[in-house]
């Protein structure tokens, strides 16, 4: 078979498999971890554009997250706006902070940039605890409806984990696109040499504010799609330990790449529901799981990038490099 | 190579995914299997934060649940049949206690949830309860769990709406008229404070300096010294972490003489450790499963909470603290509930059997629900305790 | 015709001054040399013309019209384009993508065309696609298309990135020591492209240190010395200046 | 708002901010040799609180735990160094960064299994009452930490400028090859910088504990505001992570004094949001092109 029939049958075969899956099995459990998995690729994409090409690092998206979430959390509420143009909204307006944000940000880098987004961050988490008209402050907004889609309610975890999933994949398939065409490039051309960058053309300045908002308002539509699907916001989802998370996803996954991080989210993001993924386990080697999840979770980490630095799309360009060869 | 990445990804993807399915659906048959027979054991669900910031009330929890299944189980279990009770950790995560009550709801099949540790993660599993009409009976003393009614959602720790006004009152009494807030932004320090602000002018009492801290801050003073200037008769401390012992150090440190009065978040060892001599004088109230001399010796409520400070003790070699205390209520009035079940138990008819619950004694108090009351205390069970010498005593 | 002109141009670092009132004018479709001992100011001057650096005072003019303080890609796209002494590919793509870059300016696709892949811009992709490889046949760095940048010779380096600053059309060129590490041959292979991009109706302003191949190829020389022009003419009379002797050429002479 | 008020809000602030600065100084040493964030830098201020109370806990006279804390805290920070930061030591900043995320977290639940969740006491270094100074109360275990910041800014300072290992230090700040080129053992160097940053922050950590107690979560927070102080002050200069920790202390307590305490961490991130758009190099930060 040829490399490109099996590049075009493979993902396909992939879709196939996620949206059979409500097919299959009616578990809620399973719909639910799943439904956790699609909406972190929907971040992940957008900070794969964002940091695995363009390297700009992010230590706040979960803030946009968070913005999203209560965005569609406040506007649905009691069934006052329409699901789909309270998501549009929450994903604009995440966009739009993100672009305010983004403008005197400019200006920084690396690690200073790091600061500033984890500042943003912080100051996002205290409103979120304190503007209580609006999100609830520490109780959350509660009873936020399932999605609606003209005459269609949404209502069950099998549902919204197609929804989610679809969004997901078409997210996906864009940002594949993206990345192959001039915009892509760009981004490529800015984390390689900003001179050599500037020296081709490319408003360096002006590419960073659009790929900061594109991926704040990716964040966003799936802090929406949470909001939806969990029925339920709080301050505390939207920490740093959940950015950190993400960015970690990206590294593992190996920066220049979609692929990569999207294996890495999967597992990430399944690695702590892991002792309920598997058969038949005893009981005591699921709770020694759950006790030691963090402890798992570092070391794989470790290992994963001691053994494969390029992350998962490093490990497997040398795998094929290596095929190539022989 | 491109084209070979992006396959070898998407069919790692795709395994992930039959791994997980595989593994769901397995399970699922199996609990559904076991939830049925006739002698097949209770199954109850407890979600607690094991992990994460709550892991130090959570860890307790378990421990005290743990301890009773198996003192339940020895002596034969109930109706001839074993209790067994399935953890989850919620990692003190929203997102993922919901994950986890989905899973006790569908693999398990549990017929009641006990959980969670925290006010936000019992928030969280509402839908899915109502959905499922499972039982869930609750270890967070977050006023909006049975403020917002639910029918199928109970609690056992005294919420702050019955600690607030009996604090506010105990104040008046002592004829502490102006009273300096100092209270922190987590959902329990904020909820209190609000209540706090709410309740003053009833209790006969002013609020004259309004300060926060966060979770996590390492010095006071400057709120202290902001308080200080407002010269309060008492400061009203209303948090449940480390803090609580810097506040009392503080206080200590900048020469004011006023005393300090806590919550019953403050009722724990290691405040008393950690703010030392400090500690001296600190007031609060809390149940009386601290000092159970306060129910009357000989009382029922005295030797329940004799005997559960003992089993404790001896099985882990530290005295319980009180989220402890809250997790034991909660397992026995699932399994005193469980008992009074005529006929096969089913999530309804136990939930049913709950909200009967009537002078069910535990360690924080004497409960009592109804169709209108699921917190089922008063605030009979409080008192008012004082710290002397490490210790607590009645502070009468 | 006036490309470029420059009037009075200056840029001071602290007390250094790195460029002195300089100025000078280049004329459509000719190779114009840009020469000086190290330090003289050149590349300071090229990052002055393109918008990498801001003058302290001075105007520039391309084709008529001042573009005093433009961004560098706003310099690009009116038709200036430069190369690097210090190579800037960027060395995780290809070197075929390093060209399609330098086509950025060329382009129309933005974050939603390139997302949805309209077939239009599929169209202009394919394209792209094969004007990069006639810009590397061009240079001669064809073969090296579809290596990462990252392992690209040295050499081969400075020709990929004249044909990545060729790819967005520029009127004028500015090459900075596109001739540093190329052997004889390379050399004399650079010097035929140059013509051959002068004869598709290409302005060229080159910094270089090769002597030989300055004289080759150059239509007229100016002379920097610690930032001030001290000549500018033609080669054979750059040759024979006496100022331009006492400060660089004997100086080069007692290098060899 | 009396003047002895004034002084005592300063105090405070001071006081909150030299516990940043210790944290920020760690940060900062193993920038200015590698170029990366150690994010289990936290970790290590965690470490030498509990590890201090559990010297203290089997008997150890509390200098001797203190010592032990901050030998052992050193020699989890070159082991760090050792296997999972070395062998990678050539793969760029990011990977090293993840790295030191997932040394954090194995670090932080290993402390929970070994001394469970919660919080824990440590004797303070010279109990006694408060020391007045015009009106303002200092707690006792506040000069400790002042006099601890001072030592570890001048010793570090000297460290620098006056031996070969702070010059090879620098070197290797500057450039890896170049110091090579030089005959620098730049591993070395490398390896002493982490153990010389576990070590300071493990002293934080148990001078911090007398006043706050201290817990296996202790470390995060104390990270976070670490980071912020280094990265305030302008990373790479020990004279500059204590100044960002200093001024991130007092701007804290001056909007518990002047503005609001619910909003006191939000403004102080503001204001260094704010400074870092003026300056995005930090206070006293070089500009010039980053590793990252």
């Amino acid at each position: 078979m040829s490399r490109r029939l099996v590049g075009t049958i493979a993902p396909v075969l992939a879709v196939m498999v996620v949206l059979a899956l409500p097919l299959v099995t009616t578990d809620r459990y399973l719909f639910k971890v799943l439904t956790f998995v699609g909406l972190n690729l929907i971040v992940v994409a957008g900070l794969a554009l964002l940091f695995g090409y363009a390297g700009q690092i992010s230590l706040g998206h979960a803030a946009f997250f968070g913005i999203g979430a209560y965005t569609v959390g406040y506007l649905t509420a009691d069934g006052a706006v329409p699901w789909l143009i309270a998501t549009l909204a929450a994903t604009v307006l995440a966009a739009l902070v993100g672009f305010t944000l983004a403008l005197p940000m400019l200006r920084l880098k690396g690690h200073y940039l790091g600061m500033a987004t984890l500042g943003f961050s912080e100051i996002m988490t205290v409103l979120f605890v304190e503007a209580r008209g609006i999100t609830g402050g520490n109780d959350g907004l509660r009873g936020i409806p399932y999605p609606v889609l003209g005459p269609f309610k949404i209502a069950t975890p099998g549902g919204v984990y197609l929804l989610v999933w679809i969004t997901a994949i078409i997210v996906l398939v864009l940002a594949g696109n993206l990345v192959r065409t001039r915009p892509g490039r760009a981004l490529r051309a800015l984390h390689g040499a900003e001179l050599g960058a500037q020296a081709c053309g490319i408003d360096t300045g002006r590419l960073r504010v659009q790929v900061f908002a594109l991926s704040a308002g990716l964040a966003g539509l799936a802090g929406a799609l949470y909001a939806s699907s969990v029925g339920y916001v709080s301050p505390t989802t939207f920490s740093l330990e959940f950015s950190v998370l993400l960015v970690a996803m990206i590294v593992l996954g190996g920066t220049g790449s979609i692929a990569g991080p999207v294996a890495a989210c999967v597992g990430l993001t399944l690695l702590p529901y892991v002792d309920a993924l598997i058969p038949g386990l005893p009981r005591e080697a699921v709770s020694f799981l759950q006790d030691w999840e963090a402890d798992i979770a570092g070391i794989v980490m470790i290992l994963v990038l001691l053994f494969a630095p390029g992350g998962v799309a490093g490990l497997i360009r040398s795998m094929t490099r290596a095929g190539d060869s022989r | 190579m491109k084209t070979r990445r992006s396959v070898l990804a998407t069919v790692l993807v795709a395994l992930l995914m039959a791994a997980a399915l595989s593994g769901c659906s397995g399970k699922g048959n199996g609990g559904s299997k076991a939830g049925e027979g006739g002698d097949a054991p209770y199954r109850i669900g407890a979600i607690v934060s094991l992990t994460g910031s709550y892991a130090g009330l959570g860890t307790p929890e378990q421990k005290a649940i743990e301890m009773e299944m198996k003192r339940i189980n020895d002596a034969g279990g109930i109706n001839g049949r074993q209790v067994e009770v399935i953890f989850e950790d919620d990692a003190t995560d929203p997102a993922k206690a919901q994950a986890a009550v989905a899973r006790l709801l569908e693999q398990e099949n549990v017929i009641a949830v006990i959980g969670a540790t925290g006010t936000s993660q019992t928030m969280a599993l509402r839908d899915d309860i109502d959905r499922a009409g499972v039982p869930q009976v609750s270890m967070a003393g977050g006023s909006v769990i049975t403020a917002e009614f639910d029918k199928n959602v109970f609690q056992t720790p005294w919420p702050n709406r019955i600690v607030v006004p009996f604090t506010l009152r105990a104040l008046k009494d002592r004829g502490l008229v102006d009273v300096a807030v100092i209270s922190d932004t987590g959902g329990y320090g904020k909820d209190g404070h609000d209540l706090i602000l709410k309740g003053a002018t009833v209790a006969g009492v002013k609020i004259v300096a309004d300060e926060t801290f966060n979770p996590g801050d390492t010095d006071m003073t400057a709120q202290l010294t902001k308080i200080k200037s407002a010269s309060p008769d008492v400061v009203l401390l209303w948090n449940a972490g480390k803090e609580a012992a810097i506040v009392a150090k503080n206080i200590k440190q900048l020469g004011m003489a006023v005393p300090l009065v806590g919550s019953p978040g403050n009722g724990r060892r290691e405040f008393i450790e950690g703010a030392g001599d400090a500690a001296d004088g600190f007031r609060f109230a809390a149940g009386k499963i601290l000092v159970p001399e306060a129910y009357g010796e000989g009382t029922p409520a005295f030797q329940v909470a004799k005997k559960f400070i003992a089993d404790y003790s001896f099985a882990y070699g530290v005295a319980p603290d009180i989220f402890a205390g809250h997790a034991f209520d909660a397992f026995l009035v699932v399994t005193d509930a469980l008992r009074r079940i005529e006929g096969e138990a089913t999530p309804a008819s136990l939930r049913d059997a709950i909200e009967a619950t009537d002078g069910l004694v535990g360690v924080g108090g004497t409960f009592a629900y109804s169709a209108e009351d699921h917190n089922g205390l008063t605030e009979e069970e409080l008192v008012f305790y004082r710290i002397e010498g490490s210790t607590w005593v009645l502070d009468k | 015709m006036t490309v470029l002109a420059t009037r009075g141009l200056s840029r001071r670092f602290g007390g250094l001054v790195a460029v002195d009132d300089v100025s000078f004018d280049v004329h459509a479709g000719m190779i114009k040399a840009l020469i000086g001992p190290n330090g003289a100011g050149k590349s300071t001057l090229f990052n002055l013309l393109t918008g990498f650096d801001r003058p302290d005072a001075g105007d520039i003019s391309f084709l008529g019209a001042s573009i005093l303080g433009w961004a560098p890609h706003r310099v690009v796209r009116a038709g200036i384009a430069r190369t690097f002494q210090n190579t800037q590919l960027f060395d995780e793509m290809t070197v075929a993508e390093n060209v399609l870059v330098g086509m950025h300016t060329c382009l129309r696709a933005g974050f939603a065309e390139g997302s949805l892949r309209l077939p239009a811009t599929k169209a202009s992709e394919r394209a792209a696609v094969e004007q990069a490889c006639r810009l590397l046949r061009l240079v001669g760095a064809d073969r090296f298309a579809d290596s990462p940048g990252a392992d690209v010779p040295h050499g081969v380096r400075r020709l990929v990135e004249i044909a990545r600053a060729l790819a967005s059309n520029p009127k004028l060129l500015l090459l900075d020591e596109p001739a540093a590490g190329l052997n004889n041959a390379e050399t004399h292979a650079l010097a035929t492209c140059l013509r051959r991009i002068q004869a598709d109706g290409t302005t060229i302003l080159i910094v270089e240190h090769d002597m030989g191949l300055v004289m080759e190829i150059s239509d007229e020389i100016i002379v920097l010395d610690r930032g001030r022009k001290i000549a500018e003419g033609p080669p054979l009379l750059i040759q024979k200046d006496a100022a331009v002797i006492e400060a660089y050429l004997g100086e080069v002479i007692a290098d060899a | 708002m009396s003047s002895s008020e004034l002084l005592q809000f300063l105090i405070s602030g001071l006081q909150s901010g030299a516990i940043y600065a210790l944290v920020g100084l760690g940060f900062t040493l193993v920038y200015a040799s590698t170029g990366i964030i150690n994010f289990a830098q936290g970790e290590f201020f965690m470490l030498g609180g509990v590890l201090a109370v559990a010297g203290v806990r089997i008997g150890l006279p509390l200098p001797l735990a203190i010592v032990a804390a901050v030998v052992i805290s050193a020699g989890v920070g070159v082991a760090m160094e050792r296997i999972a930061l070395r062998p990678r030591r050539d793969s760029g900043a990011l990977v090293l960064i993840i790295i030191t995320i997932g040394v954090s977290m194995v670090l932080k639940s290993v402390a929970r299994h070994a001394f469970g969740p919660n919080e824990m006491a440590l004797p303070a270094f010279t109990p006694g009452p408060p020391v007045l100074l015009l009106g303002a109360a200092i707690d006792r275990q506040v000069l400790w930490i002042w006099g601890l910041t001072l030592v570890a800014v001048i010793g570090l300072t000297l460290l620098y400028t006056r031996t070969r290992l702070g010059r090879a230090m620098r070197a290797t700040s500057l450039s890896h090859d170049a110091a090579r080129l030089m005959g620098i053992d730049t591993a070395g160097v490398v390896m002493i910088s982490f153990g010389l940053a576990a070590a300071l922050g493990a002293l934080g950590g148990a001078a911090v504990a007398p006043l706050t107690q201290t817990a296996f979560d202790a470390g995060a927070r104390a990270g976070l505001k670490g980071f912020a102080a280094a990265i305030l002050g302008g990373l790479g200069n020990p004279i500059a992570a204590v100044l960002g920790g200093l001024v991130l202390g007092v701007l804290e307590s001056l909007s518990v004094a002047f503005i609001s305490s619910t909003y006191k961490d939000a403004i102080s991130l503001v204001l260094l949001l704010a400074v870092l758009f003026l300056r995005p190099q930090g206070l006293l930060g070089k500009s010039g092109r980053e590793k990252v």
